[in-house]
């Protein structure tokens, strides 16, 4: 089989993004970088005008459904995916733009009690993980997000999340 | 910018009486996420300047609207907190300053930091919640490998043998240790391979064990794996005429 | 998009064999039986040299990878394996150097049983293989290695094995 039928095919039915150099190892001679990229971006132009789409996020190169195909998965899907509420989005904005983070540091910026299921949600997700501890008693766990978080919101990196706006001129 | 919602419409406009209707308390209750989210609906909803908050207007309507809404509802311990942070800050700044204290920090700094800190990631919140989410607006390729029959790799290097090995003789606390050298692993191999070679057959003979054409070094190791196969009784080479063929078999097979 | 990206993509993402009435229904304008049944034969068609298969299963139609494709998989998922106990690295070092060798002989030098799992599960690994029988009572398996296993571990032959010239040393 062709290498770029074996990179189509894998990314295709991996669970995971895979890193050019994961790909290149797929052969039996090792595939350089150089090699594997231009059989992505090959690929990439291959399935441009199509319902998926080859991406590259923080953990690699992997194929996502295309925006218009949205409309046809709700329909196929009989239930919507649940929205987050607003404490769970607020929660997991603050660990997103200011990790690592405490539970404490969480309800001192929102000025309320952080619920443990939120937290334990978004760990169950992968979304976010347990760092280290603060070295304070108690030494409470420090919360950031993963690599998952950033792929299932197909960015490459932290600094890809929309910026902050500065409200402050915005008030005044 | 905030929408509580009561009975699906939108609370565009929060009177200065701030008379709400009693059974809609606990839904606007509901609408914030804290007192810092209330506070900033008071702020933003009155045009207030952040920057420069009038504390006695941003107290009476933040305490009028507890007063409320403890008429019906337990109040969660946080709301009442900020009551009092509110009071005390609005006091501070109602006693004179003596010529000396100008310096002092303005008391409203920290809240307003924590109000800004706050809308910033109210703010965030909502954008990420605007990204493409994996699952809810985008959707993965789930196909089936061809996987259940793919044992489980462990990885193994040749060190890790060899320390494996090194560790065994070790703990067996053999004081003279057979050294394993180059030529006896050939020999090793050899003899599993005449073995391997025998496995199917009742004897083979003696001169098909030997490839010539593999130098004379792999003839004497061969030789000296035939050697070791018979002392270790895992062969019997049999002759069974004075000058007539050799033939190797398997012990097992007598 | 044409009706066949969209069944192409929903088919590729889909967790679950889909129907042709499942599929007719993705469409605004139900499409019928007639018409998602030829453009699953185009998809076919199309599909058919490359990594994965479009096939219908009971459950209904779905993608599959092909079995060329398997190799591939087996470099893929080989890297994330978890290492060999103890037990196991020393059995297999035993063989390799001391091969050809009872499951006694192993017992004997190890200084403890020998699990029978140990053993099964290199076999199956074709790691080593049974080349004999020792004559003695119970005619005990004599193992060694595979040609399998130098490939795996790179080996030119056992002779490449690191020698063990300072076991002297370490067992005194």
């Amino acid at each position: 089989m062709s290498p770029d039928k074996v990179v189509e095919a894998v990314l295709l039915a991996s669970e995971e993004p895979l890193s050019v150099k994961t790909l290149g190892r797929l052969f039996e001679e090792r595939m350089s970088g150089a090699a594997i990229e231009n059989i992505l971006s090959d690929l990439q132009e291959k399935w441009k005008d199509s319902g998926l789409q080859l991406s590259e996020s923080a953990g690699g190169w992997r194929f996502r459904t295309s925006a218009e195909m949205k409309p046809y998965f709700d329909r196929l899907h009989a239930k919507k995916a649940p929205r987050y509420s607003r404490a769970a989005l607020e929660t997991l904005a603050i660990i997103a733009y200011r990790q690592p983070v405490t539970r404490g540091d969480i309800e001192e910026i929102r000025g309320v009690a952080v619920s443990a299921q939120i937290l334990k949600a978004f760990e169950e997700r992968e979304w976010i993980e347990v760092v280290g501890h603060r070295e304070v008693p108690g030494r409470p766990s420090l919360y950031a997000t993963t690599v998952r978080f950033l792929d299932d919101l197909n960015l490459k990196s932290l600094s890809d999340l929309p910026p902050l706006e500065d409200i402050g001129s915005v008030a005044s | 910018m905030i929408t509580a919602k009561i009975h699906g419409e939108a609370m565009l406009e929060l009177p200065q009486d701030l008379y709400i209707p009693p059974d809609a308390l606990e839904v606007v209750l509901d609408a914030f996420e804290g007192p810092l989210d209330l506070l900033l609906y008071l702020i933003r909803k009155h045009n207030l300047d952040i920057l420069d908050i009038s504390m006695s207007d941003l107290t009476r309507q933040y305490m009028a609207y507890i007063e409320a809404a403890k008429a019906r509802h337990e109040l969660a311990a946080e709301y009442l907190l900020m009551a009092a942070l509110l009071i005390e800050i609005k006091s501070r700044m109602l006693l004179p300053k003596p010529a000396e204290m100008d310096g002092e920090v303005d008391p409203r700094m920290e809240l307003v930091r924590r109000l800004l800190e706050y809308e910033k990631m109210k703010l965030a919140a909502a954008a990420i919640d605007a990204l493409d989410q994996a699952g809810r607006d985008f959707f993965l390729p789930a196909i089936e490998q061809d996987r259940d029959d793919i044992p489980e790799r462990q990885e193994v290097d040749v060190d890790e043998l060899r320390r494996a090995w090194l560790d065994v003789v070790a703990r067996a606390g053999v004081q003279h240790p057979h050294k394993v050298k180059r030529e006896e692993l050939s020999v090793r191999e050899h003899m599993s391979r005449i073995l391997k070679g025998l496995r199917n057959r009742d004897f083979a003979e003696f001169f098909e064990l030997f490839d010539i054409h593999a130098g004379i070094a792999v003839m004497v190791v061969t030789f000296l794996a035939l050697l070791e196969l018979v002392r270790e009784s895992l062969v019997t080479i049999v002759q069974v005429d004075p000058f007539g063929a050799i033939y190797v078999r398997a012990a097992n097979e007598s």
